[in-house]
Parts: structure tokens; sequence; C-alpha cells
């Protein structure tokens, strides 16, 4: 019987460090074998899914090419760099898309958004958040059509003074019950133009150049 | 020989449907239990995979019991858990992505969901293959009869509805799952937030309490 | 002359009963609810009447359920008092459900559930309004300005039901934000918290109590009166709503000298919110605040403190039935460690030395010991 | 940081007077404008062998014996305890268990004396002057007297003169409060006989050597404190000072009334001996005066008897061992049927089972109280509104510990101070909740106690299991022993086998 | 990914090595606790228990297999130090405090047979053959093995009547306080 003569073994020193050991062998042999086998569908998964949420900011009749294969970092001015995606339809750049971050109520916001060549909002998407469920979440485009009202907009359009939401004089709706929420997504939206205008060369042309 | 072992069967399953449920009996689990049953869908996929990595840990911690010595028996469970976890966190994101995405946050969570290292250290550990399988099933059911449970109960007055998003876990074959009890429902929020959970929790609790004392005051006015 | 009962003494008493309390803060309470009433009309009355029905309903169901008799408990005016104190801590114009929901927690979650009377952790009324605050923001932040009954633009008896019970909705231009609605708000903007407030409040409104908030918030003057009289008749005693006000007022004090541009001062925090109702009416409840003086001291100037912050600092513009429940919270910890000292002891529990005698003459003492070691076993 | 928060909230200092106490309905209009009477002498008397605190008494007499009033029935015993003497003249007829003054209604020991009549005194000795006598020689003949704590607690007043002999004693504490609502008896005493306390008083001041004594009056009782300035005055003792205190319950509890008037406290665990105050009672400094001049034991005490079911409420002076029947009928028996009869005032009093039970030293009044003064408890649960812990004199958080006991966990009570609880009831009296909080220390107290009586006991007996078990041991060792050695004689005798005897004798 | 492979193995066999080691080092002989509970216990292996005696019964409460309750003769003081002992919370109240009992011989039937002082375990029963048994009541603790073994059933045990010394206050019963 195997009991019998394992447990024979079972208190020796060098028994613990070899079962241990195999243990240990196995177990990352198997995870490896798994990761060698899962890496490339994870890989076109993550990648499709990023394709996806980029289409909803770069509608695809603004662009031929891939966005998400033309990722560049931008050098800010403060000496940080943003990665941007650029959308182009016949070899000229169209559109970027880039992401930006407000604070919200529970923590950040995590917001992309795509801009025409001429700085109008293409779109606007929140792809990571913690607000309140029920509440807050209302910036999700899945639960309700609040982001959409971002599409068009540019910096003269409203004026600077009217991006906000309507509790601070501005011309947003804030939903019923929660005004931070909103509050962050407008004022991150209003600052990621402005960041757009301040580097709209960088983001259009020097782009060209490089290729 | 196969009544006995039938009958066998059906104890593991009620105790680990009801008697000993790893939730209401062994009061384990209550981390991801609490985290992730903000609807009926986000249980039962949680519940689900973590049934995988039960009765799997089970199977193999029962076959491998001659040959682990007690000194270590420890590490090397947690080692073969955490192993199971993460091929269950890979393969999910491999195959169910959207799923994964939806429960992504908890799956490395099983691996401290300290029910499975009960089961292994207290059953699996102890027990021929077959019985540490049974077990594995009826204990991954009756935890994720209670995450769906607790699930129900938050989602229901939270957002009105009943397994919202069922599709993303099972497939479209599924929608006719998802319910919308009340339209335009603002929600009682209380109850998506965590607070709800432990206020549902304490709910269902007490009522396996009343349950079970009804069981057994019934039980033994029979008797008597 | 028979047998009489095998009882120790005292064999003669005060002659105060748990009701009699009851009863005596439901009367502190009257002219306040009776104003609150005027001032918000037949809406806000309806909402009363629901929400103690509600509640002697709710009080009613969890005793059956526990099995205990019904009489004596629904009698006592706990329930009672309960109720009355939600309904004056709730928007004035609140659906009907509001309150129904309000009721069935404070009685049922924030009361039953602990073990009835006596046994409850927090305030069942300040729990059931952070319940109703975090689960319906938009009822719960719905203010109407004051509407006075039988006044030109107050609704009538028809209308009153048809705004309690969701047939009609809150014309937008009597709604208005509270005053510390107001300030946090302009806070938020970068102005001065005495431009956003202006229009809004000043300090004979707040005493008066004309002004959008809940039905029993609004007038500072009648609470205070109210209070009174309960600590005139030592229903309640002076320590926490004095530590409770005075701490508030001390920290508006040291933040308005800070920056008088982003803080108002003591006589607004004293006098906006629900301050007043807490600190005589909510804090002071005996069920969920400490036992000892000190204890009293520490719990009603942490409630302030604590108001103070989530005003300030957090995102709800009142936070006194947040920062009462957190205190609730707290005082097992202070009764634990905040004691009387004990005659003959220490602080600590270790006995006196015996100071006069000198040492010569002083028989060997024994090894001294610690009265009680800190062993926390709270039944 | 703990110490100087007290300081801010100006909670530090009772220099004197203490925390807490209540002010009761003093009620005590009925009896105190009312002279002491003397109680015509009873038939039988009945006197309990223990009327103290401590070893009971032994009885040296036969039943049958004929004594004179004064003379030694039983003898206190070593240690603490303390004579009983025959209260009148008369013939012992019987020594049996008798109902004693005790809310159980267990019995006593007890020896019944039939009066004949006479009330002859024994030979007295001739009056001395104390002055010249030895403190000690005076705490012996206290002892003698019988004499103990007249207040109430009935600790043996020799006892506590003797820890005065042995510990400097700065002040000499009369306690003439009188607290417990009801009782006059005290107050009668130190009006109508203020020239016999006040010569107690420096009789005790004389033994204890203290350099003042202050007999210490609340402020209700106004009469007494002027007829005891007047006796100071008259007897030229300007070292005994009468003061006057705020009537506030419970001004009569030792600890507290050293607080209050001398702004010390006695430690937890020690006696007022041990911080240089000795206390006294009133009635008590009479007796002293009475065994000391006169040698006259402690035969009688003034007793109240009051209350709104009493006919004629009265102070009599009672001849120890009277049955409280004897008294309620000589005040013309009682109006209407009492909720509860009580021995002692309505506080710290002591419900009696019935009114065949003796007054003893300590029964300072006999209160038959009404339905309508008893106010009906309405239970409700403790709704820890605090009241109690204002109310407690010892600093005690009486709602923590009545909860602790309801679930059993009596040490739990004691972490919070229940040994260092009095009983006075004030807690009890101010519940709203009317929870019978004394009732539950004192079962808490008693349950303690047993428990130690029985982890003592069963310390007890296993060592006895132990010593049986080395006994059988030694026993079965001693028996194998003689065995080993019948077997090796019988060998001798046998023929041998040579092998095996070796062994043996090995 | 053979790195990975590499260092998990490692990692696992210097575990097992440290586990081993701690395991030869830390072995506990046997439990002490056993010895402290048997000095708490009477020690007069009266049975009452059921068990054979107090070391079994020390044993058996440290294996959880006897509730800390099953001591008779210890009494209420006992479980107090045995809930001490092993922090556990036990209900008191549900204790029903067998009362303290003697034994006496019922000196009209007693033969003198001897029977009942051999096996009294405190040796509280004296006599001599055919003399008439009397029990030394300060020693007796009411353990009842002398009325077992007693040919005329002339061993009774009786309660002892509480006195006023060791009377005292019952726990005040109220329904509204007794309700949890």
């Amino acid at each position: 019987m195997s009991t019998t003569f394992f447990s024979r073994y079972h208190h020796r020193i060098s028994y613990q460090v070899i079962l241990l050991g195999t243990i240990g062998l196995l177990a990352s042999t198997a995870l490896v074998i798994a990761d060698l086998l899962t890496r490339e569908e994870i890989a076109l998964r993550q990648a499709e899914d990023f394709r996806a949420t980029l289409e909803q900011v770069l509608p695809p009749e603004i662009h031929d090419n891939q966005p998400q294969d033309e990722r560049h970092l931008l050098l800010l001015k403060d000496g940080s760099t943003l990665p941007i995606y650029r959308a182009r339809l016949d070899g000229r750049v169209s559109g970027v898309a880039f992401q930006v971050r407000g604070r919200g109520y529970a923590g950040p916001i995590e917001i992309l958004m795509g801009v025409d060549a001429s700085g109008q909002l293409l779109g606007v998407r929140v792809l990571r958040h913690t607000e309140t469920p029920g509440l807050g979440d209302k910036i999700e485009v899945a639960r309700d059509p609040w982001v959409l009202t971002f599409n068009g907009l540019s910096l003269g359009k409203p004026p600077l003074s009217a991006w906000a939401v309507k509790k601070d004089g501005g011309q947003f709706d804030q939903f019923t019950g929660a005004t931070i929420t909103p509050r962050a997504v407008v004022q991150a939206v209003r600052d990621g133009l402005i960041l757009f205008q301040n580097h709209q060369a960088d983001m259009l042309q020097r782009a060209a150049e490089e290729d | 020989m196969f009544s006995t072992l039938l009958a066998d069967y059906r104890q593991l399953m009620r105790d680990g449907l009801w008697d000993n449920n790893v939730v209401m009996a062994q009061m384990l689990a209550l981390c991801p239990l609490l985290a992730v049953t903000t609807s009926a869908t986000n249980g039962l996929g949680m519940g689900l995979a973590s049934t995988a990595v039960l009765i799997a840990s089970n199977l193999l911690i029962s076959s491998l019991r001659h040959l682990i010595s007690p000194d270590v028996r420890i590490p090397v469970f947690v080692l073969l858990i955490a192993m199971l976890v993460t091929l269950v966190d890979l393969f999910m994101n491999a195959w169910l992505y959207e799923l994964h995405k939806a429960l992504g946050l908890f799956i490395p969570l099983i691996v401290t969901n300290c029910a499975i290292l009960a089961r292994a250290e207290s059953f699996a550990s102890r027990q021929p293959v077959h019985r540490a399988f049974m077990d594995g099933v009826a204990m991954g059911i009756g935890f994720t009869l209670i995450l769906v449970l607790l699930g129900a109960v938050r989602e229901i007055p939270g957002s009105g509805t009943l397994f919202a998003d069922a599709r993303l876990l099972l497939g479209e074959g599924f929608a006719w799952m998802e319910l919308t009890l009340i339209e335009d429902y603002r929600g009682f929020l209380l109850m998506i937030l965590p607070p709800g959970a432990f206020l549902a929790m304490g709910f269902i609790l007490a009522g396996k309490r009343v349950l079970d004392q009804r069981r057994q005051a019934a039980h033994s006015a029979s008797a008597a | 002359m028979d047998v009489t009962p095998v009882v120790s003494g005292p064999h003669t008493h005060i002659g105060n009963n748990v009701s009699k309390d009851m009863y005596w803060v439901l009367a502190a309470l009257t002219p306040v609810t009776l104003y609150g009433i005027y001032l918000f009309g037949w809406p806000a009355l309806n909402l009363l009447l629901i929400i103690l029905l509600a509640v002697v309903a709710f009080e009613a169901l969890s005793l059956r359920i526990a099995g205990k008799p019904l009489r004596p408990t629904l009698l006592d005016g706990s329930a009672l008092l309960t109720g009355l104190i939600l309904a004056l801590s709730l928007p004035p114009w609140a659906p009907w459900w509001v309150g129904v929901i309000g009721a069935a927690f404070a009685i049922v979650v924030g009361k039953h559930v602990f073990g009835g009377l006596g046994q409850n952790l927090f305030n069942p009324a300040m729990l059931a309004r952070v319940v109703l605050l975090i689960s319906f923001p938009l009822e719960m932040t719905t203010w109407v300005m004051p509407q006075p009954l039988f006044s030109a633009d107050a609704p009538g008896f028809w209308e009153g039901l048809a705004i309690t019970f969701g047939m009609a909705t809150i014309p937008d231009a009597i709604t208005s934000a509270t005053v510390l609605d107001q300030a946090q708000a302009a806070v938020l903007h970068g102005a001065a918290v005495s431009e956003g407030i202006a229009g809004h409040y000043s300090p004979l409104s707040g005493l008066l109590g004309y002004q959008a908030g809940s039905m029993g918030e609004t007038s500072a003057l009648l609470l205070l009166l109210g209070g009174a009289l309960l600590l005139f008749k030592r229903v309640i005693r002076w320590e926490i709503p004095l530590a409770m006000l005075g701490a508030l007022a001390m920290m508006s004090l040291v933040f308005m000298w800070l920056d008088p541009q982003r803080h108002a001062g003591p006589g607004f925090h004293l006098l906006s919110g629900g301050v007043m109702l807490v600190a005589f009416f909510i804090a002071t409840d005996p069920v969920t605040s400490p036992s000892s003086r000190l204890g009293r001291i520490l719990f009603g100037a942490g409630c302030g403190v604590l108001d103070y912050i989530i005003r300030i600092w957090g995102n709800y513009p009142e936070g006194i039935a947040f920062a009462v429940l957190l205190m609730n919270a707290l005082t097992p910890l202070i009764d634990h460690y905040v004691r009387p000292r004990i005659y003959g002891r220490t602080q600590r529990g270790m006995p006196l030395p015996d100071k006069v005698a000198p040492p010569d003459r002083k028989p060997k003492a024994p090894p001294q010991r610690p009265l009680y070691k800190k062993r926390s076993k709270k039944p | 940081m703990y110490a100087f928060l007290r300081t801010l909230v100006g909670l530090g200092g009772h220099s004197h007077g203490f925390r807490g106490g209540v002010h009761p309905q003093a009620r005590k209009h009925q009896t105190a404008p009312r002279a002491i009477e003397p109680l015509p002498l009873p038939q039988r008397l009945y006197l309990p062998v223990q009327q103290h605190i401590g070893a009971p008494a032994e009885p040296v007499v036969e039943v049958g014996q004929k004594v004179a009033k004064g003379a030694l029935i039983a003898k206190g015993q070593a240690g603490v305890s303390a004579s009983v003497h025959a209260s009148t003249s008369g013939t012992i007829i019987d020594i049996a268990p008798f109902t004693a003054p005790h809310p159980s209604g267990l019995s006593i020991q007890t020896v019944v004396l039939e009066a004949d009549g006479e009330d002859r005194w024994l030979e007295q000795p001739e009056p001395i002057n104390p002055f010249i006598l030895e403190p000690a020689e005076i705490a012996r003949r206290v002892a003698q007297a019988g004499i103990v704590g007249m207040g109430g607690a009935t600790f043996p007043s020799a006892i506590k003169l003797h820890l005065g002999l042995k510990q400097p004693i700065d002040t000499l504490i009369i306690n003439g409060s009188e607290c417990e609502p009801y009782l006059s008896c005290d107050d009668r005493l130190m009006r109508e006989r203020s020239h016999e306390v006040v010569s107690g008083v420096r009789i005790l001041l004389h033994t204890v050597r203290a350099t003042r004594a202050v007999i210490a009056v609340e402020d209700n009782k106004p009469e007494a404190f002027a007829a005891l300035s007047a006796a100071c005055e008259a007897l030229d003792v300007p070292v005994i000072q009468p003061v006057k205190l705020p009537t506030r319950y419970p001004m009569g509890s030792e600890k507290h009334m050293v607080r209050t008037l001398t702004g010390r406290e006695i430690p937890a665990g020690k006696l007022g001996a041990d911080i240089g105050v000795m206390v006294h009672n009133v009635g008590t400094a009479y007796a002293v005066h009475q065994a000391v001049i006169h040698g006259r034991p402690l035969v009688s005490r003034i007793v109240t008897v009051g209350g709104g079911a009493v006919q004629r409420p009265a102070n009599l002076e009672v001849p120890i061992g009277t049955l409280v029947e004897d008294l309620l009928n000589f005040c013309g028996g009682l109006r209407v049927l009492p909720a509860r009869l009580l021995m002692g005032g309505p506080m710290m009093g002591q419900v009696m089972p019935h009114a065949r039970v003796p007054i003893i030293k300590g029964s300072n009044g006999v209160i038959a109280l009404s339905q309508e003064e008893i106010i009906p408890a309405q239970n409700s649960p403790c709704i820890h509104c605090a009241r109690c812990v204002d109310a407690c004199p010892c600093g005690l958080m009486p709602l923590e510990m009545s909860a602790r006991i309801q679930h059993d966990d009596l040490e739990g009570a004691v972490g919070y101070g229940l040994f260092d609880c009095i009983a006075c009831g004030a807690c009890s009296y101010v519940c709203p909740a009317h929870i019978p909080l004394v009732h539950y220390f004192n079962h808490a107290k008693g349950e303690l106690n047993a428990q130690k009586l029985q982890a003592k006991r069963n310390e007890e007996i296993k060592k006895l299991a132990q010593q049986r078990q080395q006994r059988l041991e030694a026993e079965a060792r001693a028996k194998a022993e003689l065995a080993k050695a019948r077997k090796a004689a019988r060998a001798k005798m046998a023929p041998p086998k040579p092998q095996e005897t070796k062994e043996e004798t090995r | 990914m053979i790195e990975a492979i590499i260092t998990l193995t490692t990692l696992g066999m210097l575990l097992g090595l440290l586990l081993g080691i701690a395991a030869k080092r830390f072995k506990v002989e046997k439990d002490p606790l056993v010895e402290e509970i048997e000095a708490l216990l009477p020690g007069s292996n009266c049975g009452q228990c059921g068990l054979a005696g107090c070391a079994i019964g020390a044993q058996a409460i440290v294996d959880g297999k006897a509730p800390i309750t099953l001591c008779p003769p210890g009494g209420k003081a006992l479980v107090r130090q045995l809930a001490d002992k092993l922090k556990v919370d036990v209900d008191m109240s549900s204790l029903a405090d067998k009362p303290p009992a003697f034994a006496r011989v019922r000196e009209e039937h007693c033969i003198g047979c001897t029977r009942c002082f051999k096996v009294c375990p405190t040796d509280a029963i004296i006599g001599a053959p055919k003399q008439i048994h009397s029990v030394l009541l300060n020693a007796c603790n009411g353990c009842g093995s002398c009325a077992e073994v007693c040919p005329t059933s002339c061993v009774e045990i009786d309660p002892v009547k509480p006195t006023l010394g060791t009377w005292c206050w019952p726990k005040p019963v109220s329904a509204e306080h007794s309700s949890r």
C-alpha cells in the first residue's frame, strides 16, 4: 500500500524538501504551459477590446487605418508623456484619441476621448471608474446616454465658462443626486481639450513628419 | 454496496447545500461573497469559478494525500490552490473574456477563499478521491447557491433587475434569464453598496437559523 | 401578618419610569413639530402621520416575531419617539414610501435586530436617516422653502395628499437648497462662503427656522426651548449638548480665524442643519451614549468635531447623522475605558495608598493588584 | 493625558463631599417629634447568639437557669465576635433555633428568656473614672459589654478600638447623620440623652487618643445639633465638636462620612484606622458610656417604629430580644396590612419574613410600609440612562455590573468593582427601569462567596483524597513486602530449589 | 519561463527544508494542559462524571470529549476555574449546581460491615467492624460511592441545608430581564 510506503519517510527533512520542490516544479510547469497556451488568445482579446473602445471615440468613417497600431508617446510641456492614438484618412491625421483622468467621488475616473483635427470632440467614453453604482455610474454609456452629449462640442462651443455642470453655472446636466461625478467628467474633458489645443501641432503635424 | 454509496453521496450533498454550508454554517469565504454579489449574475460567475477550483483542488489533494507529509501540508495546499486559481484566471481571460472583465478583479481572490483551503485541510486530505470529488461538487454548489441568492436579494431591490447581463456569462442563449422586474426603477442603493451585503447576509443567516429551529422543533415533536 | 416577598432594598423609589422619560421628550418636541407642520403644510403632516403609523406597525410586528408581549412596549412611547425624530429629520415633502422604508429600518434593523429597547448600538432614527440618504439621494435632498399653512402658495389638503403619495411633482420654483448646500457650493466654486449664504441665511432666520430644511431642524429657538425643558426635568443631562455645541463652535471659530473665505462662523454652524435637534434630542439618547460623565463629554465633543469635519471636507453638506452614528459605534469603547473613579481607588483601579499612617507603624501591605484586568467581555 | 482631561472638565476635585448620592424623601416627621418611650417588659425575650458580624457567641447558660439582668448568656469567641447578655431578669426556658431577623427566614440558635417581671440588675460595680483607665482596659470593658456598631453594621466595637490602639488615629468621627428615611432613633437619642452621648464620645476619644472628635449631624436635625452643642458646652470638652453636614443619602456610610469631613478616602480593602480616622455611631457612644461609667452591658436600644401601616409610630427603648410583634402591638397594631415589613430604613433595611423575629443589637427601626409607600416596580429593559452611575456614591457603574451578573459573568462584575459596592441602594432608587440592581449585587456577592468556600473545600477534600491514595499505596507496599518476607521464610523451610532461592534473596 | 520554474522549485525546496527542521525542533511531546487541568480537578476519582478517574476526565476535557461542567463535586467554582484556564465562555445559569450534599449513616440500619469506608475516596467515614459508622462532615464531598455499596441502604446522601452563613440571595427573576 502506498500509505505505508510513503508515510515511513514523512518525517525526514529530505522528504519535505523533495515534496515541496516537486510540487513547486509541477505547479510552475503547469502555469508555464497554460501561459503559453493562452498568451496569444489573451493578447488578441485585449487588442480587440481596445479596438472596440477606440472605435467608439474615433468613428470608422474618419479613418482607414488601425488607430490602435498608431500609438505614439506625446511629450507634454511639463515633461511627462501621454500615449495617443492617431486616426488617418488617406494618410492625413484626421483625429486623435487619448486618455484623461478625472477626480471622481470614490476615486479616479479614466476617460478616453477622441478629438478630430479641428478640435471637435468625436466621442467620450469612460474606461474605468469606481463611482457609486446606480448613482455615479450613469457616466457609463451602457447605462445612460449622458456622455454622448459631448459629441461635436469643442472649446469654443460652448464657451469655456460654460464648460461646467449646471449647478456650477455651466451648461451640462448633472444627474439628480450626484454632482461630483459629472463635474469630474466635464472638467476632465475640458482639460483634455485644452491639452489638445496646447499640443495641437504635436498631435497632428509632427506626427505626420515622423512617418 | 451501490445504495450505501448513494446514501453517502446524498449525505455529502445535504452537508454542502445546507447543514454544513460553506457560508451559512462554516461562515467562510465571506470576502468574495460580500464583494461580488452586487448582482445574481456576478454571484453565479464567481460561484462557478470557485466551484471549478474547489473540485479540482479537492481531486488533486485527495489523490496526493498519501504523498503529502503533515508537516508541510499547508504550503503544499496553498501552492496547489494558487496554481489552480491562476489556471482558471488564465483560461477565463482567454476564452471567457467578457466575464473575465466583469469578475477579473475577484478571480485572484479565490486564492484567499478560505473555504477551499478549509475543505482541503479538513476533508480532501483525509478522504478517498471519489468522496473528495463529491464534497467539492456539493460544497461548490452550496457556495454558488448562496452567492446567487445573495446576489438576487441585493439585485432586486438594488437595481430592480434579476440576472442582468447573464448573457455575458452564459452566452446569448441565456438572454431570457435577464429580467427587469421594475421598469424605470431608481434603485434602493443601499443594497448594492457594501453595507447592503452585510445586511442581506445577516437576514439570510437569520432565516436559516429560523428554518433550522423549526425543523428541529418539528423533529423533536415527532420523536416525542 | 404574612410573609413578605424576599426582595433586596431599597424599598422606596424616586418614582420615575422609562415611559415617563419618553413622553417628556415627546412633549419637548411638540412645539417644534407643530411649527414644522405650520411651516411646511399638509405634506409634512401627512408624512408625520404615515411615519408614526408605520413605526407602531413595525414595532408590533417585530414584537410579535420576537414573541414578546405587545402592550407594555408599544405603550412606552419609545417607538413613537423614534418615529417622531425620524419624521423631523426628513425633507418635509418626501413621498410616503420614504417614510415607511425609514420607519422599517429604524424599528426593525435599528432596534429589534439588536434585541429591542435598550440593546441597540445605533440611534434608530439616525440609522434610518443615513440609510435613506444613501439609498434615495434624490428624495432626501429635495428641500422646499417654507410654505406656511393657509398662505397663498401653500398646497391645499388634496394637493398635499398628491405630493405625499407621489401623484404630483414638487414644482421647481419652490424647491430650494439648504443653507448648508449653499455654503458648500460656494466654497466649491471658490467663492467666499459669506457670498454663498447671503440672502439665504441670517441669524434670525436660523433661530426662527424660516428656511429650507427638514421639519424639525429649522427652528433653533424652539429646539432650544425643548432642550431646556428636558434639562430642567433632568430627562437629559447637560454634558452632551454642551460638549457638542461647544466643540462645533470651537471648530468653526478656529477655522474661520484661519481662513474666513472658506469657513463660516460658529453662529452659522450652530443654527443651521440638524445641530440643535441632534444636540438635545438625538445625541442624548441614553441607549446609545456613554454612561460616565466624562464619557458623555467626549461623546458630545466627538459628535461636534465630526459634524464639522464632514460638513467642510465631506461630500455631504450636512454630516450630523454620520457623526452621531460614528460616535454611537464608539460608545461601548468609551464606556469600557472611561469609567468614574471608584471610591478608595485610583483611576486605574488600584487601591489608594494610605497616606496618613507613618511608614514605621504601617502593617506590611499585601501586594496590590488592579481591580480589573482590562478584559472586554461584553454580553 | 487622562488626568489632564479630568482637570480640564473639572471632575478632579471633590475635595470635600462625595460624588453621587440621592435625596430620598426623609419622611421623618412621623416619629421625629416623638420622645423615647420605654417599652413595657415583654413576657419572653429571644436572644440570638449572633447579633453581630463575625463568629456566633457560645451559650454559657443552661435551660432552667435563673439569670439577672445584664448577666452573660453567651460568650463571644476569639477573633471577631461579641457577647450576649440577659436583657432582663428571669429564667432560661429554651436554647433552640428560632427565626432570625433576616430576609431568608432561616433560624439561628437562640436563647429564650422568660422574664420574671422584676427586671433586677446584676450587682453593679461602683462607677469609676474612666480617664484613669488604660485604653486597653476600656476596650476590654467595651468587649465585655457586648457592644457592637449600633448604626446597623453591628461590627464589634471593641475590635475597632483595638485597631485604633495599634494605629494612630487623629480624628474620631461620631456618626449621627441618620440619613435613612423614616428613622429618628439616633435623632431622639442625641436630643434627649446628649450628655450621655458626649460622655461616651469623650471615653472613646480617650481610648483611641485622637486629637479631636466630631459629631456629625445632618442639617435636617437642628434640635439634635443644638442639644449636642449644649452638652459639649456643659461638659466643657472643646475637642468634641458637633458638625452640620448637608442632608444627602448615604451620608451615614462610613466611607462617605470620612470623605465629607476630612477629604480623605479610605483605600479599597482598608479600614478607617489605616488613614487615621475612626467612625462610631452615636448609639455606640451612648452604649460605651453605659458600659464604662455604669458597668452595664448592652441590653437595650432605641428603635423607631414607623411606616404608613403602623397605627401610632413611636421611638421606643426596647430590651434586646423583644419580638417585633410586641413593638407593633405596643404601637397600637397595624392600621392596614403592610406591603413590606422592614427592619432598618427603607433604603438598606431588610425585609422580615414575619413579625415573630427578635429585635437585636443592630435593629434601628421597624418599618411597616403600606402599599402606597412602595412605588410598584414597572420593569422595563435597561436603557443605559446611567442615572445609576450618576447616583452611585462609590463611583461604580451599576448598569454594567448588573448586565454581567444577569448573564452570570460574576467575574466581569467584580472587574467593575462589585466588592467596592456598599449596597446603599442609591442606584436602584433612581433606576427608571426599576431593575433590582442591589438584589443583583447581593446575589453575586453571595454566589461568589459560596464559590470561594466551595473551592476551598474542594482543595481540602483533594488533600484528603491524596492522603488516602498515599495510605493505600503504603499499605499495598507493606503487604507486598510482608508477602515477600513470608515467601522467603517459607522458601527457607522448604526443600531448596537453589536457583530460585538465589534470585529471591538477592 | 525557465526562471519561473526554477525559482518556484527552489523556493519550494527551501521552504520544505525550513519547515522540516522546524517540525523536528518544536515538537511538542505531551500536552501540558492535561496536567494543569488534572491539578484543578478534585482528584478523588469518585467517578461521578462517568469516567474512570480525574486524570481521564482531564484528558477528556482537553480533547473536547467532555464538557467542563462534568464534575459535580467541583461545583460552579471548578467550572469557573476551568473556563478561565481554557479561555471559554460558559453559561453558568444553565448549570443547575447540584446542591452540596453529605452522606449520613442511618444508625438503626448500620451493621458495621466497613464496606462504605473502604470505598470512601476521602476517608470521611470512620468506624470499625461491627461498629456503627459515622461520617466526618468536613471531609465528605457527597460523591455517593458509599451509598452504592451499602448492603442495607443505610447511607443516605442529604443535601446540605442552607444556614444564615451560607444562604445567599437568589438571582432576581423578572420576565423582562430574563428574556434573553
